[in-house]
């Protein structure tokens, strides 16, 4: 496929979906180990699709998440020893420990934060991207959504909304075939979360989401598009998600051997590896290379959250604005 | 300099004002312009009871109409006011809170705490409550208890023309999701009210009598019944003290108590339904915390543990009247161990 | 147009219509008068929508109604003297006087009530669906919307839950162009209403909303296909009303006569009049009689409503669960 | 026969015995099936934590996954209920009720009162709130008071395996809306339950341990931490009367005044933030309808006025523990005018 990135830009596209996936490879184990408390929903798989986003946002964009948001995070900016100290629950954690993985916000960013409730990001979004128009920036917004999510009213109502009101902002459905245990078949009355983009007034395309170029181009005409003052998109990206809903998710109601036929079949990381030697001069071990980088960073991370300390039992009641 | 206007005037005067100094306050709401996308006059409405009437003429898009999808845009001035803006934001009645709770109580109320202190919601969402217009059980409710049980959420209750602008101007600066509860029988209540901006700090009860015997705490439109049933007690020989909390989050504690500790009785006046409400929240406080000071039983005075009905004649039974807050206080009074 | 109605079914459709008419136009003068509290929202105009559905109703097929149920309520059999005395507040209304206009329901008629808030409806309307598909009949429900509604996350939400569960219910929406103050052309962000069906699954058809032929025949098909098994289908009603969103409304975002306009032109009795008149053989009289029936039914009803006593004040705490 | 089984086990059971023997009871919910529309095991999760796990197998399309849309299937089952089936719903965690609230306070809740007596609404709402599981601000909190505050809800919040059976065949027998709370930290405790069905009455307390000295009212996961608080200060000759409410609403008066008149002392232990609590309520009661019998400030033990921390240092400590009830005890056994 044709693509206006230089080599540079397609090295830091592998070195983020090489940093997702990674830190969610580690954190699967960390978690499994018992280091790690609470519900923790890791994007392994999905890599390509908040990679290919990222890449067109700026730190005034917005980014809004949903409890599966590591990868947004990191395809956003955040740093992922605070990420991963956050996790922990530790203090130095990107929210001091007070948040976990289902709330780590950066507003310095523009992430805005993960998000316990589904569908709770698209009126988020719709704010932001209208804090841009107010202003009169040519700032955009974006909220990730899954096909579960995608059946909430508030994701109904923030698609509808932005039409209304012209927002600068693109909705990206990540349709990985399940919401927890219960296939996107069932629970989506439509053939594609796309069909919906005309009863809201906007566009709506679908997309490989394993495929980094085709959601990179696709996001870059909705986001000129939404720059350009033209409205808000829908896109649905069609990918896979490699671990459970959560840790501790046996998968039973997935075929045997799902998670091992998509992770030879689709990597989105092979996909664009093969790609790039091939087509783009880039060689494997400029891939390597970062491999071992993105490695050390994750390690690190992780010595990071583990060495770091507890909150204080005093920032309980800190934060808030009333105390009782 | 001081005029008499209502208190529907007042909230429009605070709200000009602030959009006026501020770039950053923008307003939003079903029909708080009215008329968007119809070929009769823009600015029709300016809110179902035309409260923002007038707004739009002087500051345009900063004041805009929404869909009726509550949740979508609360949950959108909850994403703008983490972004800079400071969205006064419109739920026409209290009582549709239901579909839009969650942006509020687990959105904005959270975001500071969860985000480890690293984001400010300055949002205010106004909104009406209360019976007394024949509006029945959905459109009537008292559901200001609901937030203020909420950590993160400042809770506003104005009782006078005076307090509804000097508190939504304070609203409209804070950083944090402010509840602003707007009593609509009061709307039509004229005061004397400043010209110029003013600002009522939070947490500050108000003093409206002061008193020997009793001490009755109320807030919104039971402060008015309170004070007509605290004058038909001076003439019979009961003095009582009458504090309007102003703000039921956060709560003016010390006021509540040093009068307490000064009166030994307490009747406390909530339009409210009577489980955990604000009623019990105070009767508990004082239990608590001014037990030894205590001479009687705490009364509370609430409505019944009902919907609200539609009829005028059970409507009226409803609300809390001066009549019933006289008897409690009597009853109060007279107790002796 | 053609019709399978025979000319008792047409002068029963002709009844109901102005029935409506002239409660909701009496309704109108007893509210100026002072006589009626609270917030009442008048249908006249549209009585061709519920008309039309409700012909295709049993008493065992349900209705979910909006805040604008007058019309609704009496096109599936609640008895006008009983809706007049609630409206008015009196212990002989279907609800005792402890709904009022906007809360009036009868579940023995299959009106479910309805509603003071918006979007209410249609989740209800697919339990009742739920009710009727589990236990094996061939009920279905309906639920009417405005287009105010059809932005609420609940309709969007139910609509899809519809077609999930294959649920034996119609969802209509009203469209008149307005939501209070607000035109359907800034809050709906497609063209049609209709539009929205196909992103949830269910045909989708549009409706000229003051001929009742053609809500008759559209609804008929809906109707069918849901005792059928075939799941939800979304009809939109153009049409318009002839007061204002409630009682008081000045009207002023309306340009000025067109509501007059509207009662020439568009009025669907005026319509339906002509029609049965010039071919299905029914002469003006019969229509004039029946004219005067409902004329007296109504003066009759006003009468019971004013003659009738108050809820008792120990009426209070009845009927709800504890008491304290 | 009694067994000994875990309260999810005695939650299923209930479940089950109910749906053999009336038809009209089903069950709907996010993944209560889990596995709809998949290639893979159907009956795959039963539920987030497996505790309808089984039921899909007996009785197939009765038990139904829902997309998440919370306020379009909880609106479904309140529908239905109307219309004469009795839903026994899940809705995951109590935490999420924002985005489904409206059909629970505004519809379900005000039927039978606003349509005047003529409906009935059978419906069961079961949900798991509660800290302790690491699982933060959005998925710990326990927002029973709100429910407790509505007019036509009945509230449920079972303390052991055996109430948790026969409180669920209550809710699902009763002609109103309940309000099912399940600590999600109870879920694994074992408790001896008779094999046989059999219900529990809705508002009728339950005194867990009879004492002289000061009483404890608590619900929920703090009845356990209540007890183990009374068996410390046992030790050191404080005699605790613990009080476990089982149902908020209803409220057993009569059971809560009685043993304040006895001990003449009450601690409330609530998980729920201090604000508008089921602890500011039952403190009120007491303060208000047995003031005479008081001899002693009534203590609260409750969460903070904060949100639910992720940190584990900071989630146990925003627990109520039984050290923090022993304490407060001794506060309030200590007390002398
Ligand atoms: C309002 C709400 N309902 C239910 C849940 C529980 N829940 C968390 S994630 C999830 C599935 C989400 O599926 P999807 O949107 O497809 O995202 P994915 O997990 O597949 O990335 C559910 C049901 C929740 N957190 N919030
Ligand atoms: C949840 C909710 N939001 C807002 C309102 C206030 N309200 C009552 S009717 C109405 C307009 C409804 O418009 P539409 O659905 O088009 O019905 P119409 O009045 O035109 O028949 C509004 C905003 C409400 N009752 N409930
Ligand atoms: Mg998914
Ligand atoms: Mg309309």
């Amino acid at each position: 496929m044709a693509t206006t990135l230089s080599v540079e830009d397609l090295l830091d596209a592998y070195r983020t979906m090489k940093t997702i996936r990674e830190f969610e490879d580690r954190v699967h184990v960390e978690f499994a180990k018992g280091g790690i408390p609470g519900f923790v929903h890791l994007y392994a798989g999905e890599e390509a699709s908040a990679t290919g986003v990222g890449m067109h946002l700026k730190d005034s964009d917005k980014l809004a998440s949903n409890h599966r948001g590591h990868g947004h995070c990191i395809a956003k900016g955040v740093e992922v020893n605070g990420m991963m100290a956050e996790i922990y629950g530790k203090k130095t954690g990107t929210c001091h420990g007070k948040g976990g993985s289902m709330h780590i916000a950066d507003l310095d960013t523009g992430m805005m934060g993960a998000n316990g409730i589904v569908g709770g990001g698209p009126p988020l979004a719709c704010g932001a991207a209208l804090a841009a128009k107010m202003k009169g920036t040519d700032g955009i917004a974006v909220v990730f959504c899954g096909d579960g999510a995608s059946n909430q009213g508030t994701t109904f109502e923030a698609m509808n909304l932005a039409t209304v009101w012209k927002l600068p902002v693109i909705f990206v459905f990540e349709n990985n075939g399940y919401a927890e245990a219960t296939a996107s078949k069932f629970s989506v009355a439509c053939k594609d979360i796309a069909d919906r983009a005309v009863g809201f007034g906007m566009p709506g395309e679908i997309v490989d989401g394993h495929d980094f170029f085709a959601v990179h181009e696709a996001f870059g005409r909705a986001a000129e598009r939404a720059r350009a003052g033209d409205g808000p998109s829908l896109i649905e990206h069609k990918l896979d998600r490699f671990f459970g809903h959560f840790e501790g998710d046996n998968q039973n109601y997935r075929p045997k051997d799902e998670v091992k036929r998509l992770r030879e079949e689709v990597c989105c990381l092979k996909r664009f590896s093969a790609e790039v030697t091939q087509k783009h001069g880039i060689s494997p071990d400029q891939l390597t290379e970062i491999d071992n980088e993105v490695a050390s960073m994750i390690d690190a991370a992780v010595v990071f959250a583990e060495t770091s300390p507890d909150p204080d039992v005093a920032d309980l009641t800190t934060d808030v604005y009333i105390k009782y | 300099m001081a005029r008499k206007i209502t208190f529907q005037q007042a909230i429009n005067e605070a709200i000009d004002q602030e959009m006026g100094r501020d770039e950053s306050v923008i307003v939003m709401g079903e029909d708080v312009v009215g008329g968007s996308g119809a070929d009769g006059e823009m600015d029709a409405w300016g809110g179902v009871l035309g409260v923002t009437k007038g707004l739009w003429g002087k500051y345009g898009d900063r004041i805009m109409d929404t869909p009726i999808s509550e949740a979508g845009y609360v949950g959108a001035a909850v994403g703008a006011a983490t972004a800079g803006l400071r969205p006064v934001c419109e739920l026409m009645f209290i009582d549709f809170m239901g579909v839009c709770f969650d942006q509020i109580y687990n959105q904005a109320a959270k975001f500071r705490y969860m985000f480890g202190g690293k984001a400010e919601t300055p949002i205010v969402i106004r909104t009406m409550f209360g019976a007394g217009f024949r509006a029945a059980a959905q459109h009537s409710q008292c559901l200001y208890p609901m937030f203020t049980a909420v950590p993160g959420l400042k809770v506003v209750i104005p009782s006078t023309p005076y307090d509804v602008k000097g508190l939504l101007i304070q609203a409209i600066r804070d950083n944090d999701p402010v509840i602003f509860c707007e009593h609509k029988v009061l709307y039509t209540v004229e005061g004397d009210v400043p010209e110029e901006s003013y600002t009522i700090p939070f947490g500050e009860a108000n003093i409206v009598k002061e008193g020997d015997d009793i001490t009755i705490v109320a807030v919104g439109r039971m402060v008015q019944q309170s004070l007509e049933a605290a004058a038909t007690l001076g003439k019979e020989g009961v003095s009582c003290e009458v504090v309007d909390l102003r703000t039921t989050s956060p709560l003016d504690e010390d006021t509540i108590l040093e009068s307490v500790e000064n009166t030994g009785r307490l009747v406390v006046v909530d339009e409210a339904t009577p489980r955990c409400s604000i009623a019990t929240d105070i009767s508990a406080l004082v239990a608590q915390k001014a037990f030894g000071e205590l001479k009687a039983p705490i009364e509370m005075v609430t409505a019944p543990h009902t919907p609200v009905p539609f009829s005028g004649t059970l409507e009226d039974t409803y609300v809390p009247s001066p009549e019933k807050i006289v008897n409690a206080v009597k009853k109060v009074s007279e107790y002796t161990k």
